[in-house]
């Protein structure tokens, strides 16, 4: 760790994992009522403790991309971050306005925070993923523009790499993108529309860049690659992302009332989405095997590769899954939607978040370059037991939902919603029991950091 | 590196026998062929041409490796899935 | 000569590309806007049903259930609600009003959310709006 | 055959220019690829009503593009070929003139649409219009990305950007504008032709 300010990514992560767990105990809580449907009720309804639970997950990421972002710039740029003092504000800005929604969800009825937040002044809640009332979405904003522009100083006083400035390209299209947040027409089908800029431009389009950007930083600093082969690789990926990714949007246009051409479009153009994914395991594997040092932190590396594999999986497979308009007709809304969701989110996002903590934590707390040998071996049997879990997760998953496709859409007499929900609750169980090794998989990756010992091999950092 | 040049050049040749091609593709259409014989012979011209420009002006005639086979490849599987897709 | 592989090269690829698809996107996201208005059936827009669509977004009805196919998954889809309730806001407005405040034992159940008068109209009229929506024929029965 | 004009003394194991191109020359052309299929697909299911509009295009406005941008490529090969024996001026002025044919292709190609639009084909009309219009625009974009990337090669050559040592530019933008003429020559039998 090159400069004093880097320091500043340390609460970030520590508030991310811990908003992570809060997130999966949610998750738990839902997966339970999929089988005990009264379990909780009335005091936590389904779609509180979802809200809680996608707004976890939406914040976490947030404070691990800017984690990440705290900690990449500094050193990218060779020069200390330019406010130490506006990044530790804006985290307890970001902390407290988060908490503050949680608890409002959990506290009153959503209609009552509605109206408790002044929604009617500039109504912008109940749509799935944007819940957060109105002020919370202004906090955002406020805590979005600053840290852009603490890193944006950041980059122009010091050194401009491809790296950071691919960094830079994805945070601030994150910021402009979430302004859309702020449109909601009375006009559903619009809504919906503009939804998506939020969304789907998000998580299959400058995510991909941060993403990107984070592998790329990792993978020079573990494997000693040279800057310029992994800078040239990570714009071919990123380029591919945007080709596909950005009329990939059609394929959320098929069934909301938009003009049928968005069914070839979003076919063809998503259906080629995969690529970039595929390209940067590819990539991953390549940088590996190519590596100039065995880097110590070996939990790193792991982490990187598996976030290629895992996202390629994810997003890319699961997501080809149903892209095609004439699959995504019967898909459309069911299990398998979630099924993707879920290992596209966590293959994708969740898993370069963990592995930028598991590169960056050591550090931090002093240590040369990694943790010692004990403590990485248990962060390994933290992260097999998520991803396997997470595999598990996926696979239940899409098996209700194939099931559900097969007995409410596709058949000839096609069976009620809740029927089917009955049909396929063995598969509920099981992803119950999934999401609880994924649990343990997660506790033992904070316990993984606390594991003492003598640091791993005396290579330096 | 003394250059030989024999008149007209290759890819002189090439463009014009594209260009007849061409024509006659379309002079096929013109008079009234249809059917099966219109849809095999124009797609055949059209691999032709393709093959034509994968050659000599992308130059990978002269390139070694997966390049060449590669688009070549690439033409026929198209050439026959576009012909699948008009007969079967 | 051949054989290079520039990281400026791969840089203007990005940047072209990217330009390039945008603009495509901001096209036909512009075609889409001017073609809306003949298939969304804005025109059936009424006080009731904006109203509507505000009590559906202020009791997060987008936390159980999806609508148009988007949403949560745990309760029935409810863009084609009205016509399976056989094309009646009465049926609507029952259900909803009938739900239980301590639910069913042992089953999913809808929350109560007492609705008043207007706004149990109001959701049903936006519910049976949004049946009307030409969504190329999604769902793909009555099922939904 | 004899030799041709310039001669290879050890075959090259890659393609002219850089790379990074050829990367998304294989990404366009497997995107074009499965336009092309499904544009196929599509037609089984309604030929007549795809036979019937196809009468409606203007073969011959075709045909003049196919010969207006099989030329153009010509052109740029030759530009390739002036640049390899260091004229630069040369080469510059051939990639005008290719850039200068693929604006008439722009013109022609824009006319047929004016005369589209004018009688109310949109990309909602029918089935056949749809795939016909997102065809043909998808390749119209690349041909202004193609006469963009041309511009900027030639302002360079004109500039004595380039070289016989170091012409990878020229031979870049080469390939990217082989691949829009390519790709158009299976597109015109397909949509105009094929019935």
């Amino acid at each position: 760790m090159k400069y004093q300010s880097q320091l500043v990514a340390k609460p970030y992560f520590i508030a991310a994992i811990g908003l992570f767990i809060g997130q999966i105990i949610f998750g738990l809580i839902m997966g339970l009522q999929y089988v005990i449907g009264d379990f909780l009720f009335p005091e936590i309804p389904f779609n509180v403790a979802r809200m809680v639970h996608t707004n976890l997950l939406i914040v976490w990421l947030l404070f691990g991309f800017m984690g990440s972002a705290y900690y990449m710039i500094p050193e990218e740029s060779e020069t200390e971050l330019y406010s130490p003092k506006l990044a530790l504000a804006l985290f307890w800005i970001f902390l407290v306005a988060g908490a503050l929604t949680i608890v409002g969800y959990l506290a009153v009825p959503y209609a009552r925070l509605a109206e408790m937040t002044g929604n009617d002044l500039l109504p912008t809640m109940g749509r799935e993923f944007l819940e957060q009332p109105t002020i919370t979405k202004i906090g955002i904003v406020v805590v979005c523009l600053g840290f852009l522009f603490n890193l944006g100083m950041t980059v122009l006083k010091g050194r401009k790499t491809s790296v950071s400035l691919v960094l830079m390209t994805g945070l601030v299209g994150l910021a402009l993108l979430f302004l859309f947040s702020f449109y909601n027409p009375t006009n559903l089908v619009l809504d919906k529309f503009f939804w998506w800029y939020v969304v789907h431009l998000w998580v299959e389009g400058v995510w991909e860049l941060i993403l990107g950007a984070i592998l790329a930083f990792v993978l020079i600093k573990t494997t000693g690659v040279d800057r310029e082969v992994i800078e040239k690789w990570l714009y071919v990926i990123i380029a591919m992302t945007l080709i596909t990714g950005i009329l990939g949007t059609g394929h959320h246009y098929y069934w909301i009332g938009a003009p049928e051409y968005w069914q070839l479009i979003g076919s063809v153009f998503s259906a080629l989405e995969p690529i970039p994914f595929f390209m940067m395991t590819v990539f991953a594997f390549n940088m590996v095997n190519k590596r100039r040092r065995d880097h110590p932190n070996r939990a790193a590396v792991l982490w990187a590769l598996g976030t290629a594999v895992m996202a390629f999986l994810g997003a890319g497979v699961w997501g080809f899954l149903h892209t095609l308009a004439p699959v995504n007709f019967y898909t459309h809304g069911s299990q398998i939607t979630a099924a993707h969701g879920h290992m596209a989110f966590y293959g994708a996002y969740v898993m370069i978040v963990l592995t930028m903590i598991s590169y960056t934590m050591p550090m931090m707390r002093g240590r040369a370059a990694a943790n010692s040998l004990k403590s990485q071996v248990v962060e390994m049997w933290a992260f097999w037991l998520m991803t396997v879990s997470m595999v598990f997760i996926t696979l239940f998953l899409t098996g209700a939902g194939i099931l559900q496709v097969y007995l409410q859409r596709y058949s000839d007499a096609p069976q009620a919603f809740m029927v089917v929900q009955e049909k396929v609750e063995l598969f509920y169980w099981m992803r119950e029991y999934a999401g609880l090794v994924f649990l343990t998989g997660l506790l033992l990756y904070v316990v993984s950091f606390f594991i003492g010992g003598k640091e791993h091999a005396e290579q330096r950092a | 590196m003394t250059k030989t040049l024999s008149i007209p050049r290759p890819c002189t040749r090439i463009w014009l026998l594209m260009m007849v091609l061409t024509f006659i593709t379309w002079a096929v259409a013109q008079l009234g062929l249809s059917g099966q014989w219109l849809i095999l012979g124009v797609l055949a011209i059209a691999l032709v041409k393709g093959q034509l420009v994968v050659d000599h002006f992308m130059g990978l005639r002269r390139v070694r490796g997966f390049w060449r086979p590669l688009l070549t490849g690439y033409l026929l599987l198209l050439g026959a899935a576009l012909a699948g897709a008009f007969f079967l | 000569m051949s054989g290079t592989f520039t990281k400026s090269m791969a840089r203007n690829i990005f940047i072209g590309g990217s330009a390039f698809f945008i603009f495509l996107f901001l096209a036909l996201s512009f075609d889409t806007v001017r073609a809306l208005p003949e298939r969304d059936n804005r025109h059936n827009i009424t006080d009731q049903v904006a109203l509507g669509k505000k009590v559906w977004e202020d009791n997060n009805c987008v936390g159980c259930h999806s609508l148009m196919g988007e949403g949560a998954y745990f309760a029935p889809e409810l863009a084609n609600v009205y016509d399976r309730f056989g094309k009646s806001t009465e049926a609507i407005k029952g259900f909803i009003r009938s739900r239980p405040v301590d639910g069913i034992p042992g089953r999913r159940s809808m929350p109560q959310f007492n609705l008043s008068e207007e706004e149990l109209d109001a959701v049903a009229q936006f519910l049976k709006w949004t049946s009307e929506i030409n969504d190329a024929g999604w769902p793909p029965n009555i099922q939904g | 055959m004899n030799s041709t004009a310039t001669v290879y003394d050890t075959q090259p194991k890659s393609p002219p220019g850089d790379l990074a191109i050829w990367v998304f020359i294989l990404a366009e052309l497997l995107v074009f690829a499965v336009l092309f299929v499904v544009y196929a697909m599509a037609r089984r299911n309604n030929i007549e009503l795809f036979n019937l509009h196809q009468l409606q295009l203007d073969r011959a406005a075709g045909l003049a593009n196919t010969l207006v941008l099989i030329t153009s490529s010509y052109f740029v090969v030759r530009a390739v070929a002036a640049i390899r024996e260091g004229e630069t001026q040369r080469c510059s002025r051939w990639l005008w003139a290719a850039f200068s044919l693929g604006a008439l292709f722009l013109l022609i190609k824009g006319a047929e649409y004016q005369h589209h639009f004018s009688m109310g084909v949109t990309l909602r009309s029918n089935d056949f219009y749809l795939f016909y219009l997102s065809l043909t625009f998808f390749h119209f974009m690349h041909v202004i990305m193609g006469m963009v990337i041309l511009a900027a090669v030639a302002l360079k050559a004109q500039r004595g950007g380039y070289s016989v040592s170091e012409h990878t530019g020229v031979e870049t933008g080469a390939s990217y504008w082989h691949m829009v003429d390519l790709v158009w020559l299976i597109l015109f039998p397909l949509v105009y032709v094929m019935h």
